[in-house]
């Protein structure tokens, strides 16, 4: 059972090694998804045995299986929806596998140090995907996503050095989770402190958090479609999962207060630039980047309320959340691909044009702003109550002001992209990549994707287990 | 090796970085920015061999040459066809005061915050810590002054070395698999920086990051 | 049946309406989910009443993926009896809405995404209604929300209002929907549990509880459509389809009725006694506002709605008489108060779906909702002619209808409050009982305009000249009719059966003995006895000689010609001398000039060569929501400029974003390290 | 059973009794104007002869121009019969609560209007609105000046404030009783079209607020229109006099009473009606937009009378 936990991380190098060297051949575009199925598979096994299991550096608790999971299955509806937009090149799907494993490592890695390379590796991988367009903005966008994200990484390191070195009072440093939690690792209070808070600073930067968030629009919005919705889908969540691997060694020993405090902070700042840049946003693309924004602002604001129920709210919302807007992203590269603009004001009519597009975008926008019967409700609601919960009657109030600003942006500019009568637009570009006709199979990934968002809000049976289990994992004290 | 002579080595190290990395705050040209990346990093490889060789660590020994091996080998070359290529390129940034301003200023708060770092550990290597955290902050004001692409490229590195730096003098190195996926990661983003710089060329034909402001809202 | 069961059934039959509209075809789509629909609002009905007569203790649980216990309590459904009265008037107003939809959806309304929003929004309306803690009424409200959006963007194709309706009705549910869930959050973390019993039992009273009393009291005033945060109603009513709009009119927005009775009488009693002056005035202010602003709209679809704003303001007026009549502790007048209110909301329920299913007809006929091009109809509408009428006399609160009944009701408590004991009552009954006679008087005037220039005298445009039949081969058209029929038999039977009803809601509503039955008729025990059957005998009686003397005249002077109306001596009567709606209501915008602030434009262009002869005279006259210019457009033109001022901080210079993430190093290291 | 008997007394006497009242009124301001004036049967003759004339039908109006008038006789006929004009006594089941008055009395209002807007010409039209704005607006005072009388009874039954009025006369002449009586009559002057509000007698088509209403009807709808309108003087200005002087009226079935009260009425309204008459000859018609203001006046008159029954006690 151990090995199977190498799985998720090797089987999307092989496969990328593979790509990258026989990229030529036709059926090379589908291997980033059988690794994306492999992914998802092996989380479902996880989740469903239940157990811990353990092999070297790799462990897979609760949390760990149900943040793989989350991985493999935005992987899937991104990777999947992507392939009725324009194709990668060998380069690309291979750069696509190698994101994937790191990503997987992340999630499975006990080392801290070792989950610090692999979320370092994902900036890597992203890096020329970004870029893949080579227009000027790519580039712009590309640069900005390095420079920004391996700044805002280095901190992390900082912060898991000064944590390791926090480690040694004991006489023998580690960096394993497993044996900070523990407690049997006694850690000097003041190098902890400041190690946890840069840790937290740093991979807030990746979990795309404001301050530090100004990356994420451009590159979310440069990337083509399936990069950019696994990026939104799901690397924001992995960099949050390891902000929630550094709080629970900070709760094992120095307290969570700080952690706290800085992530209600970072949420409501998070909410509040998504809100403002949203209301008259002229790009659709830009709009679903803030709107990664403002969901990692709830997650934020969730986990940073301290009780268990902001937790588990915080864990559903990252898979809620990733599932609908990896389809919203695939979306939008085909509504770029038939109007050959991304900015809003070039999208008339969708709905009348296009139903086959039009209605998922809708459905996909009700779900971003929390509509049952989406998961995005349930935890929104559930964040709310759990601030209240904690006594944060400000968070509660400001959270719910800026997400009705954050609301009147984004219903406003998707209405007028989909509602309205068509007028004669001039059809796809006259070079359209490819040529985009209304087909079953092109709809069924997004529909998919949309009817999981719904459906996952009322498995209880599956997802009660889960998600105590994750919350007891990470240990949340209250 | 005894006390008085690893710390003498421990203090010279640390005195030649802080010194390069004040420079490159002043230094403007690409070309000389890469030079002193190249003292700073062979100083962080004597500073990793002068620990290793008072605590008789021979792991540490291995880990500060191929620090000296990537940090003043393989970095420089990567930089090297840009900076000593064709155009020389001067960097528009904030008048040369300002930087310099800047770092002391920085260097005097890292001073000043960083003392529970040390917790109460009166070696060479723990008075020190200060001069690494100063070193990340200056990466960072190089990294805000700077308005070419080599010129972040150079912040970022100092940023790293500064952070290699506070690692080592922390406590011994990290584990050798962490640390050598640290330095690997960073290499790969140098290479990555460097690619997008030839891309920016072709781009935007030239490599000032200020064109880079058409992504706006 | 119990509850439970009328629940499921409502669930089953809501998921065969979806399923129904998506595979049956389109012709027959309207007749099976219509019909699927139809048996949702009964399920309704059935969930009700079981909810009314028996108190239930079986729950139906809704499996939710956030584990319970740790902040949520499992979401459960138990209507309460006063639940249950709300379950009647959604399933009763969704049954006749869906039955008249079968025979009206066309075009986009009759779509796919159409039929099975209108089944999920009956399902949202009954899950409100019947929701036994804190995130399950969350999720009705939003059902509720996104299924009336929906349904709101049927014909967004065809007209650009559509859109910037729906844009405004989304915004404002969610403004709804979040002060609800702020409220709701702070109201649990005080009671530590979500279900509604815990909560009314843990009696939440301090700041917290004041807090959470004003957001949700905001929350529901949104929903209902009290005056300041009315705006959504007159924009998104009007552009829905006419069977939707029945629905949102006379079911959806009593809701929010529902809300602000649940929130004064159960959830924070102690919090809402200081605040009944507050709910008071909404009342009356949206009586009087929303009946000014109908009187004087021609658009009658704009009228209903603006006249769903008042008969909603006259319910929360009877909520707040009652709490302040509570409050000077003057017990069985503050219970008739409360029955009154009830009253108000289903006498409105019944009248407005009618009146809106009428202009559902009227548009389809004549594809005019501008009274002033209608007129004329009364010769080729029969039917819609009857319904509308006995509906309008419900509004406009004439005898024997259940308007009148509930009218009165509201009237007696008013009447009968004594105002000796304590300044405040001597103050605030007179001014609410003046300004709702004004608003009854209005309401009077509205009626007479709507149902005077719509249906009598000679058609005013082509379009009402020759309007499409009323009843057409097929059977669907008959649908329409016999709904419209219903609904206005419920307007007279409720109107006579005032006396049973009455004693169901004062049981519901948990008093005993002020309200009693007699024959039919309604006697309040201190106060005095209403008998709509004897009334209707005496004015029988009345008619038969009048009848008699009318027949015995006519075999004397049988003929009647037929001649040209009086038009001074000329026969220039066109129709277009007749007086239209706006005419009509001319008198009163020059009355309540200062209230309404009509914009008049007067252009007078002389003649080049002389500047004394005028060439042409252009006058322009329009009454606008004033409340929606002096607040929501300058609040729409700030969040713009804030949206543009904002978007310059993103301003794609990298160093900007490294000061960014440099500053929150150095404040995070200051902050750790100090 | 008597009461019933009692109501159908009170209602042929007023029925019988409001042409003789059109009449004196007439005469009265005819005598006044220098008029020989045509005699106090006058509306008796008008009556007959219009039952005799043949009707007439607007091209494109409806069946209400048949309905309508009758309408409005009907629910004269219900407020003559509920309103305590001779007797206190009132049908069982069926009070004569002042909202049920007013109600019944503005079904007769809304028949009009209809009736007036149903001829689809402009005088209709505009009588129809104009008629209707000054019902809405009188609504407020009507209620108001009643409640007020009501607050020291405790009940809102017409009958009750009458019997109570009569029974204590200290409460006839509180402030808050002449107060809400001033205010009724203003109101019964806006509610049945006299000067200075409407005037009846006119003709001239952009003054006439009532009688543009009824211009389509003729023959036996416009009798049943007038007897109704008339019906509806007689039943008001009888409401004020009882109020103003609530004594004479028959309680039982005692024969005497009844004569005595019949008596009382015709003399109490006969006073009051040629009052009318001879205060509208020195009256002149307020500009339409003038009677909002007039008639706010007498809502400030209901309502200082309400504060003054509540704060006086």
């Amino acid at each position: 059972m151990a090995a199977m936990l190498w799985l998720p991380v090797l089987v999307p190098t092989v496969l990328g090694a593979l790509v990258a060297w026989r990229h030529s051949d036709a059926y090379a575009r589908y291997v980033p998804l059988v690794a994306a199925l492999a992914i998802l598979g092996i989380g479902i096994a996880l989740v469903a045995k239940g157990q811990v299991v353990t092999s070297s550096v790799l462990r897979a608790d609760a949390a760990a299986s149900y943040v793989l999971l989350c991985v493999g299955a935005v992987a899937v509806v991104a990777l999947w929806g992507g392939l009725s937009n324009p194709p990668l090149g060998g380069r690309g799907d291979a750069l696509i596998c190698a994101f994937l494993a790191a990503m997987s490592l992340a999630v499975l890695s006990d080392n801290l140090g070792v989950m610090w390379v692999a979320v370092e590796a994902t900036t890597i991988a992203t890096a020329f995907l970004v870029g893949h367009a080579g227009t000027r903005g790519a580039t712009e966008a590309a640069w900005k996503y390095v420079v920004l994200g391996s700044v805002g990484v280095a901190i992390a390191f900082l912060g898991i050095v000064l944590v390791y070195a926090s480690s040694r009072t004991g006489g023998s440093p580690t960096l394993s989770w497993v044996a900070l939690v523990s407690g049997t690792v006694p850690l000097s209070p003041h190098l902890a402190r400041v190690g946890v808070a840069l840790a937290v600073l740093g991979f807030a930067t990746k979990a795309g958090l404001a301050p530090m968030h100004s990356w994420l629009p451009d590159a979310h919005s440069q990337a083509p479609a399936p990069v950019s919705g696994l990026m939104s889908g799901v690397l924001l969540s992995v960099a949050m999962y390891a902000i929630l691997r550094i709080q629970a060694v900070a709760a094992a020993h120095i307290g969570v207060g700080l952690v706290h405090g800085l992530l209600l902070t970072f949420g409501l700042l998070s909410l509040a630039v998504a809100a403002f840049l949203t209301l008259t946003q002229k790009d659709y693309k830009r709009l679903l980047a803030y709107s990664s924004i403002e969901h990692m602002g709830v997650i934020a604001l969730g986990v940073g309320s301290g009780t268990t129920l902001g937790l588990v709210a915080a864990l559903l919302h990252m898979l809620g959340h990733g599932v609908v807007k990896a389809a919203m992203f695939v979306l939008a590269g085909r509504v770029l691909a038939i109007t050959g603009s991304s900015r809003i004001a070039q999208v008339k009519g969708l709905l009348a044009r296009r139903p086959d597009l039009g209605w998922p975008f809708v459905a996909g926008t009700a779900a971003l702003l929390g509509f049952p019967p989406f998961v995005t409700f349930f935890t929104e609601v559930a964040v709310l109550i759990a601030l209240a919960e904690s006594g944060l009657w400000w968070a509660v109030g400001g959270a719910a002001a800026l997400l009705l600003i954050t609301f009147i942006g984004i219903a406003r500019q998707v209405l007028s992209m989909t509602a309205g009568a068509p007028e004669p637009q001039p059809d796809a570009p006259d070079h359209p990549l490819v040529h985009d006709t209304p087909s079953l199979r092109a709809t069924a990934p997004a529909a998919i994707a949309m009817t999981a968002g719904a459906v996952v809000s009322f498995l209880s049976l599956v997802f009660v287990p889960v998600l105590g289990a994750a919350a007891a994992a990470l240990g949340v004290s209250r | 090796m005894n006390a008085s002579l690893t710390s003498g080595f421990v203090t010279t190290a640390v005195g030649i970085l802080l010194l390069t990395a004040v420079l490159q705050t002043w230094r403007r040209s690409a070309a000389g920015s890469v030079r002193l990346l190249v003292v700073q990093g062979l100083a962080l490889a004597a500073l990793v061999a002068a620990l290793g060789a008072s605590r008789g660590d021979v792991e540490l020994l291995a880990v500060a040459g191929i620090i000296a091996l990537v940090k003043a080998g393989v970095l420089p070359w990567a930089l090297g066809r840009t900076a000593t290529g064709r155009i020389v390129e001067r960097d528009n940034a904030v008048r040369p005061a300002v930087g310099l301003l800047g770092a002391t200023v920085l260097t005097m708060f890292a001073y000043a915050v960083s003392d529970p770092l040390r917790g109460g550990d009166q070696s060479a290597a723990a008075r020190a810590i200060p001069a690494g955290v100063a070193l990340v902050l200056i990466g960072f004001w190089i990294l805000l002054t700077r308005h070419s692409a080599v010129g972040q490229l150079v912040g970022f590195v100092v940023l790293d070395n500064g952070i290699a730096m506070v690692a080592f003098l922390t406590s011994d190195g990290l584990p050798l698999t962490v640390e050598l996926g640290a330095t690997l990661d960073v290499l790969l983003v140098v290479v990555i920086l460097r690619a997008l710089t030839t891309r920016m060329r072709n781009t935007h034909g030239g490599t000032s990051v200020d064109d880079l402001t058409e992504l706006r809202d | 049946m119990t509850a439970v069961g009328g629940l499921l059934t409502a669930f089953t039959l809501t998921a065969l309406a979806v399923v129904l509209a998506i595979v049956v075809p389109a012709r027959q789509r309207s007749l099976a989910s219509g019909g699927a629909s139809l048996g949702v609002g009964v399920a309704g009905i059935l969930t009700g009443v079981a909810a009314i007569t028996s108190s239930p203790t079986a729950v139906v649980v809704i499996p939710v993926a956030l584990p319970a216990g740790i902040g949520i309590d499992p979401l459960l459904l138990s209507p309460t009896p006063l639940g249950g009265v709300f379950c009647v008037v959604v399933g009763g107003v969704g049954a006749v809405a869906a039955l008249y939809g079968m025979g009206y959806a066309h075009g986009p309304a009759a779509s796919r995404t159409g039929w099975s929003a209108f089944a999920v929004f009956l399902l949202g309306m009954l899950l409100v209604a019947s929701a036994g803690d804190v995130v399950s009424f969350l999720l009705g409200w939003e059902t509720m929300a996104i299924a009336s959006t929906v349904l709101l963007l049927a014909d967004h194709a065809a007209r650009p209002a559509v859109r910037s309706a729906a844009v405004w009705y989304a915004v404002m549910t969610h403004l709804s929907f979040l002060s609800l869930a702020t409220g709701f959050a702070l109201l649990a973390s005080r009671a530590h549990s979500t279900t509604f019993t815990t909560i009314a039992a843990a009696h939440v009273t301090g700041p917290t509880g004041i807090a959470a009393f004003l957001a949700l009291l905001l929350g529901f005033a949104t929903k209902a459509g009290l005056v300041p945060l009315h705006v959504w109603l007159p924009r998104a009513h009007p552009e829905a389809p006419s069977h939707v709009s029945a629905v949102m009119s006379a079911a959806m927005v009593k809701l929010g009725v529902y809300g602000i009775i649940v929130l004064t009488s159960t959830w924070l009693p102690e919090v809402s006694r200081w605040f009944s002056l507050l709910v008071l005035a909404l009342g009356v202010l949206s009586g009087a506002y929303g009946i000014l602003q109908a009187s004087i709209t021609s658009d009658l679809k704009r009228l209903l709605a603006y006249s769903t704003t008042e008969n909603v303001g006259l319910a929360v007026t009877a909520v707040g008489v009652g709490m302040l009549l509570a409050n000077a502790d003057q017990g069985p007048v503050a219970d008739v108060a409360l029955v009154a209110a009830l009253l108000l909301v289903v006498s409105h329920a019944a009248f407005k779906t009618v009146l809106f299913l009428g202009a559902g007809t009227i548009l389809q006929a004549t594809g005019e909702r501008d009274l002033d091009r209608l007129g004329g109809l009364i010769r080729t509408h029969p039917v819609t002619t009857w319904t509308f009428g006995i509906a309008a006399m419900g509004a406009a609160a004439l005898p024997v209808t259940s308007g009148f009944a509930a009218e009165w009701t509201l009237l007696q408590a008013l009447v009968h409050g004594d105002g000796r004991a304590n300044t405040t009552l001597a103050l605030a009954l007179p001014v609410t009982l003046g300004l709702m006679a004004l608003t009854i008087g209005l309401g009077l005037l509205t009626f007479v305009k709507a149902f005077g220039t719509a249906f009598l005298a000679r058609p005013r445009s082509e379009a009402a000249a020759s309007p499409a039949p009323e009843f057409t081969a097929r059977p669907s058209s008959a649908a329409r009719g016999l709904a419209q029929v219903i609904g206005a038999a419920a307007v007279i039977g409720l109107g006579l059966a005032v006396g049973p009803v009455a004693t169901t809601f004062s049981s519901v509503l948990g008093y005993s003995g002020t309200v009693t039955s007699e024959l039919g008729g309604l006697r309040l025990v201190t106060i005095g006895v209403l008998d709509p059957y004897a009334l209707a005998l005496v004015g029988l009686g009345l008619a038969l000689p009048v009848a008699l003397l009318v027949l015995v005249i006519r075999r004397r002077v049988p003929r009647r010609q037929t001649d040209v109306a009086w038009g001074c001596g000329g026969v220039r009567t066109s129709p277009r001398m007749e007086y239209t709606a706006t005419s009509y209501a001319e008198p009163l915008v020059r009355v309540f000039g200062e209230a309404l602030r009509p914009t008049r434009s007067l252009e007078v262009s002389h003649l080049e060569e002389d500047h004394v002869l005028e060439n042409r005279v252009a006058f322009a006259q329009e009454v606008t929501d004033i409340v929606e210019d002096r607040w929501y457009a300058p609040a729409a033109s700030w969040l713009r400029v804030v949206g543009d001022q904002a978007r310059r901080v993103q301003n794609g210079s990298i160093h900007r974003y490294l000061g960014f993430s440099f500053a929150a190093l150095v404040l995070v290291l200051v902050v750790t390290l100090s | 059973m008597t009461a019933t008997l009692l109501v159908l007394w009170q209602m042929v006497v007023a029925t019988a009794f409001t042409p003789l009242l059109v009449g004196v009124m007439r005469q009265v301001r005819a005598r006044l104007e220098g008029r020989v004036g045509p005699g106090v049967l006058q509306p008796y003759r008008d009556v007959r002869k219009l039952l005799a004339k043949e009707p007439l039908r607007a091209e494109g109006s409806s069946l209400l121009l048949i309905a309508a008038p009758l309408v409005l006789l009907t629910s004269s006929l219900m407020v003559v019969a509920l309103v305590p004009l001779v007797t206190t006594a009132t049908v069982p089941a069926v009070p004569n609560d002042l909202f049920v008055v007013v109600s019944i009395l503005l079904i007769g209002t809304v028949a009009l209007a209809l009736l007036g807007l149903d001829a689809g010409t402009a005088f209709g039209g505009m009588g129809s609105s104009r008629h209707m704005m000054i019902a809405a607006l009188v609504e407020p005072t009507v209620l108001m000046s009643v409640y007020a009388l009501s607050v020291p009874v405790g009940s809102s039954t017409l009958s009750k404030i009458v019997v109570a009025r009569g029974a204590d006369v200290s409460r006839v002449v509180t402030p808050a009783g002449l107060l809400a009586v001033v205010a009724l009559v203003v109101v019964v002057l806006a509610e049945t079209g006299r000067l200075p509000v409407d005037n009846p007698s006119t003709h001239l088509e952009l003054t006439m607020i009532h009688e543009s209403m009824i211009l389509e009807s003729a023959g036996r709808d416009l009798a049943w229109l007038e007897v109704g309108s008339w019906l509806r003087l007689t039943a008001l200005l009888g409401l004020v006099v009882n109020l103003a002087l609530p004594w004479g009226l028959a309680s039982d079935g005692a024969p005497i009473g009844l004569l005595v009260a019949v008596a009382a009425l015709v003399a109490k309204v006969l006073v009051a009606g040629a009052l009318v008459a001879a205060a509208e000859v020195f009256m002149a018609k307020v500009r339409l937009f003038k009677v909002p203001e007039l008639l706010a006046g007498s809502f400030v008159l209901a309502f200082l009378a309400v504060t003054a029954s509540y704060l006086a006690g």
